[in-house]
């Protein structure tokens, strides 16, 4: 194939892919590898400032998310983003910045320099879905996911407000049911896609964690889905890393792989399996995949 | 203007001779409709009194047909003489008419308006290429540097839609479209600019009205600009009435003007009017996809419409 | 609650050409929904924007209007079913006329306001006028007005030449 | 010189609190051609306007300008006081100096001075008023009722009963509008049908009607008292004169699927069919798109079966004309769905509430089918899903209403009511049910009204929780409903059997496209707007247009009816008159100038500019000029600004009453 | 307080706090006409004191203290499903990130020390490292929250899987980062942010 059809994206992982969420950059960069797709990661990246940035102080949130916009411009390609903190924080901050010239000219004192606001940021399920297109993706597919029936999990941010991230119906999407649905997985109709996992409490108000990601398994669970995926580490966070604890502060089982979308991609596009990071999952995804013949 | 722009240009000869054969045409047409009562007169061009000079001429004996002609000097544009100089042709019966190919446009835009009826004229086109220019001097031949503004943008060389078309087109040498670069640089201008440059064009204007006597769209029995209850347009010569004097006749020929330029021609003051026109049917043309006088229309683009006009400059 | 109000150095005279039926029963409404816009603008009453001739529209330049507002029916909404359509066209080639001669079509707007759109009205009205506040006054038709004679060089060597000989 | 009078009007404080009337009467006082400026505090009053009609007596006054509200709102009345005073009344012009100016200026001084300068113009431009003549134009007396609901019936029956002929035209195949849907009707709870039925059965026998369904309107021309209506006569597919209605075909048509749009797609219909048993006419319409010859070209089966052989499958649409003098539109409304909104559409859809995909979530229209007798259950609760009986029903209101984020920022008005007897319906038909209802305020203004949303509470026990629900969804066969009560302050989560939303009521798909035809103006939402907001509800800005029922704005039965006999009384006025005197503001052609070249006639939006011939005394054809025909004629004035020489011109709107205010800028 | 009486005037009705959330926010207080269609779909309601159409019913009514003494504001986790529903498009989530800025500005009255310790953590964290190490975040807020042992038995697992760095380099662009939380400092300080 010749090289310009080839897409080619700058990459802003975002701290935990660097860290509790290694295997979903790994992942991401076996799939985008497997594609032919191009990721460059942003030279120097930090801290978009995440949820607790804004909360407390907006203009910071702002700059730090203005700033980093502005390293991505050195890098070509629109801007691919995995977090969906991350990509909610900067695609809030081009909304914002665009709409309002006083916030904008005081991040622009703040970062010293002239805001880019041009540069489109995609969450790595649009890139996926509307720019590689899911023919492609699904043509791709080396090793159907056939019998796997996924809960797909969205979480707050990936859609919300309506008019910021532009990715999907904000109430009804289906844009990641339909890049699970090209690798001949089975997603399941259940009830919690949307709801919040608790995500910023997990080190402050563990409690709060445990009772909302809690219902998330159990409505998973209810609909008779084998694992629950997700395109946000913050939600892999709660769901993978402290079911164990949910199990028990709930005193019910659920053993319910929390995979990173790339991860069950990357198994579906023939990246090999122990380029995906599956051994740093807590709650042990290998024997559903032995079982359902995926390894 | 005109003459410093035509001397940017070497002169090449420009080949006429077909202009004889167009005379012969004429004559031989006109002597006959005129002897089988086909019409009552032909309106056409005789010699000036001056060599190298024409003049409208209207025929209505047979045996006079010999005395029209056309040549570099037929610069009139006739169609004139079927709408406000009417008077002077002969009341009754079927009117012949000799019309290059600009004078065809202003043909079929008057029956566009009601003016003139089809199956009441008897059009004798003549294939041309090209008049001259006002500063042209009676005796030259016609050259690319003295040849007339309008025709060295020409597109209908050949006239269309005529009862008969005398003649054949000799080949032309390249010639600089002049008014398109004078047009492209005034649109390049800033408003400030093209104010400055319009005001200066229009301070000198006497308001002798030459440009309305010889327009033949101009066929109003009562201007508006000479009406005075209400005075819409101050009629003595001062600048701001001149202004907009040419503001509204610019108007009031937009989408109607076929660009036979006779009012830039007639100007005493050497106004360039026709760019003017000339912008209103670019506008036309671009907003509406109507070119004037290409075939007769029922409706013009300003006394017609569409649902999805362009309205991007409403708010 | 007053608001202190600004001062400015140059109030623009700003005339509005409006149809009855909807702009000016949008200003109506404006009114009766006590909105508030600056008090620069004269309001003329048409039956219709059909009817607004564009000379009325350099006849209120001449006059000395800072800027001029025509304000009509959306697409549709035509009381005559298609005055407004007609207009559209008239008006766009005049913009188009004006833009020619160097007149800066800042000061000219148009635009559709409905009966029920009193805060559109005082939206385009403010608009306008700050617009034209800030550009300053319309000099270039009043200059022409107090012109008398020509603007050419009145002492040529032609006219000197012409003066010696009489 | 002229000899105006000027009138300031205080309008109470309404203009004298920002506008220094005094100031502005003594400065007009000194313009030439004024004789008298004054001020008083009422000039609409009965003793302002004496005071005008003395003035005009007193001072010789031949010319009039009343500075007070907007024209629009008392032209007519200081008109009138001028003409009964003896004074031309299109010599009385008002300057509007509240609505334009006191009302919009906080600024006594600016306002003065704007004020002085709305008058002067005005003053100048009196200067040039003429004296007009009215126009008197005949009338015909037959009316067009567009909509054969409610308000299209009872607006009907009241003209055809005063002796006018009357044309019914309604859209889809039978008459009954909404009303027929519904089961039983607040606050009396009597039976829709009962009471609907009689009345379409009396539209039907009617001597003074001619019904026309299945029929849309397809173009209207003219005005008032002489309009000419083009009515598309859909194909039908039945010839209605040889039908007896006997309903074999219906029995016999194969295809028996087609879900029924009179029973929200609850129950099925053939493809063959009258909307409902008691349909008015009892003529059934072949649904093309459905029907399996049309499809295919086989099968044919209700031709055969036809006994009197009335099926046509070769009807083609056909256009009928007819001149009519008044035209009342009753076009109703539709619901709010929640499904994803229509493209182009200001509408939002319900995510939360899953889009329309919880086959047991159902819109109150819905709940009105499950509960009426003739129902596709017999008047049985059950759910669509499964038909089971819902035992905890909840309803929801204010769904789409009162949500600008939704795109409808109004109330409508019904809801409160209908959901109240909704949940005594269900409590009378389960008894062991319980209904709750989530809601914000219950408006019950109206007679009886609130006295039965109390019963529905304190007797029928229908649980109210005041607070909104976030999300609706499926959860095996319940619906959970995640709702908030603000009085406690708590999260309310109920596992439904069956959840009813309070839809918003809508101006109909296609009300603006019907206003554009007719030339009436509508608001954001589509619902046509009255003249006055109070002071003509039922008329619309175009004369000889009323509106009856909830084209107009949501609207109940009780309100419907009475607009539409009000409507009926307009219509009825209108006729009491032979002829109708027009204000003369309309084109004339200077045929002097004239040159003919039509671009007046090419522009003119009512084809009312007539070729004229000019003949000499021998009967020779001298010239041809443009002429106005001033009945037809709608007073825009396009024509005049089309005419390059100015040849025509729109008496009151003159160039040189135009530019006399220009002038005066 | 919280069940006191309610003395309403124009004194006690501090509007010129809800003019400062609004700006804040960008979001209009006064269009809401509580329907608690925002507490009904919230999902750390059972979390907090106040239900979040009370914030807004407090803030309508002045009551600043109410709203601010509260923990409620501080367990709101800014998911959005608020603002997304709002029928009348109150941008509830903005108001609480506007009500959690101007109570932190003033160190207030909270009741929440925890949330607000964990997010002080994590922006110092930012000024010190650019980047977050979640190892270190945990570990400085078990220190300082006096929970040394809280989730102890996580930390060994998290490890052994990869999943906390216990060394890392410093971000080049560190000094930039300085700079912007300096230069933010100081347009406050001149009260041209803020």
């Amino acid at each position: 194939m010749p090289t310009k059809n080839l897409l080619n994206y700058s990459y802003y992982p975002g701290c935990s892919l660097h860290a509790s969420a290694k295997e979903y950059d790994e992942s991401t960069k076996g799939v985008f590898r497997a594609l032919r797709i191009g990721l460059k990661e942003v030279p120097d990246w930090f801290c978009c400032g995440a949820t607790p940035a804004h909360n407390v102080d907006e203009l910071l949130s702002l700059s730090l998310c203005a700033k980093n916009l502005s390293l991505a411009d050195n890098v070509e390609g629109d801007l691919a983003v995995a977090c969906a903190a991350c990509f909610s924080r900067l695609k809030t901050t081009q909304h914002k910045l665009a709409e309002n010239d006083i916030k904008r000219k005081q991040v622009e004192i703040a970062i010293d320099g002239a805001i880019s606001l041009e540069k489109p940021v995609k969450h790595l399920l649009e890139i996926l879905a509307k720019d590689y297109g899911l023919d492609r993706l699904a043509d791709a597919v080396k090793k159907p996911l056939t019998g796997l029936k996924v809960a797909t999990y969205y979480g707050c941010l990936l859609t919300r407000p309506p008019e910021v991230p532009e990715l999907d119906c904000v109430e009804a999407p289906t844009i990641m049911e339909n890049v699970i649905a090209a690798t001949g997985a089975e997603p399941v109709a259940w009830s919690h896609r949307l709801e919040c996992c608790g995500a910023n409490f997990t080190l402050s108000r563990p409690g709060v964690v445990l009772n909302l990601s809690n219902e998330i398994l159990a409505s998973a669970k209810r609909a008779g889905a084998d694992c629950i995926m997700v395109a946000c580490p913050l939600c892999h966070g709660n769901l993978d890393i402290r079911q164990r604890e949910i199990e028990e502060a709930n005193g019910t089982r659920y053993d319910m792989p929390v995979f990173y979308m790339t991860q069950l991609l990357g198994l579906a596009v023939g990246v090999p399996a122990g380029k995906l990071g599956l051994e740093s999952m807590i709650v042990n995804p290998l024997p559903l995949l032995r079982e359902k013949q995926l390894l | 203007m005109n003459s410093t722009a035509q001397k940017l240009e070497t002169s090449t000869p420009i080949d006429t001779s077909c202009y004889a054969d167009v005379t012969d045409a004429i004559r031989k047409e006109a002597a006959r409709i005129l002897a089988d009562g086909t019409v009552t007169a032909v309106v056409g061009y005789k010699a000036g009194r001056r060599a190298g000079t024409t003049m409208p001429a209207i025929v209505t004996d047979p045996a006079e047909a010999g005395g029209l002609i056309f040549s570099p000097a037929c610069v009139n544009n006739l169609a004139l003489y079927l709408t406000k100089a009417k008077k002077d042709v002969v009341k009754k019966g079927r009117i012949a008419i000799v019309a290059k190919g600009c004078d065809m446009r202003a043909l079929a835009g008057l029956m566009g308006e009601s003016q003139i009826k089809r199956e009441e004229i008897f059009i004798i086109g003549v294939v041309c290429a090209g008049v001259k220019g006002s500063g042209a001097v009676n005796s030259e031949p016609l050259t690319t540097g003295n040849l007339a503004r309008k025709c060295r943008e020409c597109t209908v060389r050949t006239p269309e839609g005529a009862d008969l078309v005398a003649g054949t087109m000799p080949s032309l040498p390249e010639l600089t479209p002049v008014e398109a670069l004078e047009m492209a640089r005034l649109e390049a201008m800033t408003p400030a600019e093209r104010w400055a440059f319009w005001k200066e064009q229009f301070s000198r204007c006497v308001r002798c009205m030459a440009c309305r006597q010889v327009c033949p769209f101009c066929y109003c029995e009562q201007c508006l600009c000479d009406k005075n209850r209400p005075q819409a347009v101050e009629s003595t010569p001062r600048p701001a009435g001149n202004m907009a004097w040419h503001i509204v006749r610019a108007m009031h020929l937009a989408g109607r003007c076929a660009g036979c330029a006779e009012c830039e021609r007639v100007c005493p003051m050497e106004i360039p009017l026709n760019l003017l026109n000339r912008k209103m049917a670019l506008e036309m043309k671009e907003l509406y996809g109507f070119e004037a006088g290409l075939a007769p229309q029922e409706k013009g683009p300003l006394s017609s419409y569409k649902e999805d006009d362009d309205q991007s400059f409403i708010k | 609650m007053h608001e202190t109000k600004e001062k400015h150095d140059f109030e623009p005279k700003i005339v509005a050409f409006v149809c009855t039926w909807c702009t000016y029963a949008g200003a109506d409404l404006a009114g009766t929904s006590r909105l508030h816009y600056p008090s620069n603008v004269r309001v003329l009453k048409f039956p219709c924007t059909g009817r607004i001739d564009p000379v009325f529209i350099l006849r209120a330049f001449q006059r000395g209007a800072d800027g001029v507002l025509v304000s009509g029916c959306h697409p549709g909404d035509c009381h005559y079913m298609a005055g407004n359509l007609h207009a559209r066209r008239r008006f766009a080639a005049f913009r188009g006329l004006l833009d020619f001669v160097g007149v800066d079509l800042n000061r000219l707007q148009f635009s559709w306001v409905s009966a029920a759109e009193g805060g559109k009205w005082v939206e385009v009205v403010t608009d306008l006028t700050e617009r034209i506040r800030a550009m300053g006054p319309m000099e270039e038709f009043k200059a022409l007005e107090t012109e008398e004679c020509w603007s050419g060089e009145l002492n040529s060597p032609e006219l000197q030449e012409a003066y010696n000989n009489i | 010189m002229s000899r105006i009078g000027v009138f300031v009007c205080h309008c109470g404080e309404n203009i004298s609190r920002t506008v220094d009337v005094e100031r502005v009467a003594a400065e007009i006082g000194k313009l030439p051609g004024v004789a008298l400026a004054t001020d008083y505090k009422y000039m609409c009053s009965d003793p302002g306007q004496g005071l005008l009609k003395k003035a005009i007596a007193e001072h010789r006054l031949d010319g009039l300008v009343v500075a007070a509200c907007s024209p629009r709102m008392h032209e007519k009345t200081f008109r009138n006081a001028a003409k009964a005073a003896g004074l031309n009344p299109f010599l009385c012009e008002m300057a509007n100096i509240r609505e334009h100016c006191s009302w919009v200026h906080e600024d006594r001084e600016e306002a003065t001075a704007k004020a002085i300068d709305i008058v002067r113009l005005m003053v100048e431009r009196v200067k040039k008023d003429k004296a007009l003549q009215p126009i008197t134009v005949p009338i015909t007396k037959r009316a067009l009722v567009i909509g054969g609901g409610i308000a299209g019936i009872q607006a009907a029956l009241d003209i055809a009963d005063c002796g006018h002929q009357v044309l019914l035209v309604e859209r889809e195949p039978s008459i009954g509008g909404h009303m027929a849907q519904l089961s039983e009707t607040f606050p009396t709870l009597d039976c829709s049908q009962c009471i609907m039925t009689p009345k379409m059965v009396d539209v039907a026998n009617h001597p003074n009607i001619t019904l026309h369904t299945w029929s849309e309107i397809e173009n209207v021309d003219g005005y008032i008292g002489n309009f000419q209506v083009t009515i598309r006569k859909k194909a039908r597919s039945v010839d209605m004169d040889k039908c007896t209605g006997c309903g074999v075909c219906m029995a016999k048509c194969p295809q028996k699927k087609i879900k029924s749009t009179f029973d929200r797609g609850l129950g099925t219909r053939p493809a063959i069919y009258v909307p409902f048993p008691q349909a008015v006419p009892n003529t059934p319409v072949i649904d093309r798109e459905n029907c399996t010859y049309f499809k295919s070209g086989k099968c044919g089966v209700c031709a055969k079966v036809c006994g009197p052989g009335a099926v046509d499958y070769d009807q083609q649409d056909e256009l009928i004309t007819e001149p009519v003098g008044a035209i009342v539109v009753a076009t109703g409304f539709e619901l709010y769905t929640i499904n994803e909104k229509p493209k182009g559409s200001p509408i939002k859809g319900y995510g939360e509430f899953g889009h329309g995909t919880i086959p047991d979530v159902i819109d109150g229209m819905t709940f009105e089918r499950l509960a009426s007798a003739s129902g596709p259950t017999g008047g049985k609760i059950l759910r669509p899903s499964d038909g089971r009986e819902p035992k905890q029903v909840v309803f929801v209101q204010c769904v789409g209403s009162r949500a600008r984020e939704k795109g409808i920022s109004y109330c409508s008005k019904v809801c409160c009511m209908y959901t109240a007897k909704h949940t005594m319906l269900y409590k009378h038909k389960v008894h062991d049910g319980q209904a709750y209802v989530f809601f914000m305020d219950a408006r019950t203004p109206g007679k009886s009204y609130d006295e039965f949303w109390r019963r529905a509470v304190e007797e029928e026990e229908a649980v109210y929780i005041r607070g909104m629900v976030s999300r609706l969804y499926q959860k095996g066969d319940k619906i959970v409903v995640m709702g908030s009560d603000i009085s406690v302050g708590v999260q309310v989560e109920i596992e439904a059997d069956l959840v009813v939303l309070a839809t918003a009521v809508q101006p109909r798909q296609g009300a603006d496209a019907l206003a554009q035809k007719l030339g009436i103006s509508y608001d954001t939402y589509n619902f046509y707007s009255e003249a006055h907001a109070k002071l003509k509800p039922v008329e619309c800005a175009t004369a000889g247009i009323y509106l009856a029922g909830a084209c107009q704005g949501p609207k109940d039965i009780p309100d419907t009816v009475s607009q539409a006999s009000a409507a009926a009384a307009k219509v009825m006025t209108l006729f009491s008159r032979d002829q109708l005197e027009r204000e003369p503001i309309v084109a004339r052609v200077n045929e002097r100038n004239c040159v003919a070249c039509f671009y007046c006639k090419k522009v003119c939006p009512y084809g009312a500019v007539e070729e004229k011939e000019i003949r000499d005394r021998q009967g020779n054809l001298v010239r041809v000029v443009a002429y106005v025909n001033p009945g037809v004629c709608g007073g825009c004035g396009t024509c005049q600004a089309t005419c390059p020489s100015k040849s025509v011109e729109l008496e009151g709107y003159t160039d040189e009453q135009v530019m006399a205010m220009i002038e005066a800028l | 307080m919280k069940n006191s009486k309610m003395h309403l005037s124009t004194e006690t009705m501090n509007l010129g706090f809800v003019r400062k959330v609004e700006a804040l926010s960008g979001s209009s207080v006064r269009r809401c006409f509580q329907c608690g269609k925002c507490s009904a779909g919230c999902p750390m309601r059972t979390f907090m004191e106040h239900p979040p159409n009370r914030i807004v019913r407090l803030l309508q009514l002045g009551q600043y203290e109410r709203v601010l003494a509260g923990r409620s504001i501080w367990y709101c986790a800014s998911c959005e499903t608020c603002s997304t529903r709002c029928p009348n498009k109150v941008d509830l989530a903005a108001i609480m990130d506007a009500l959690r800025k101007l109570s932190w500005d003033a160190d207030g009255p909270s009741k929440e020390s925890l949330v607000q310790l964990a997010n002080r953590l994590f922006i110092e964290n930012i000024k010190t490292y650019g980047r977050q190490y979640e190892m270190r975040l945990a570990a400085a807020f078990n220190l300082r929250s006096g929970k040394l042992l809280k989730d102890f038995m996580l930390g060994p697992k998290l490890l052994t899987k990869g999943k906390l760095k216990m060394f890392h380099q410093k971000n080049r662009n560190i000094s930039e980062i300085e700079r912007i939380f300096s230069r933010i400092e100081e347009m406050r300080k001149k009260g041209e942010a803020p």
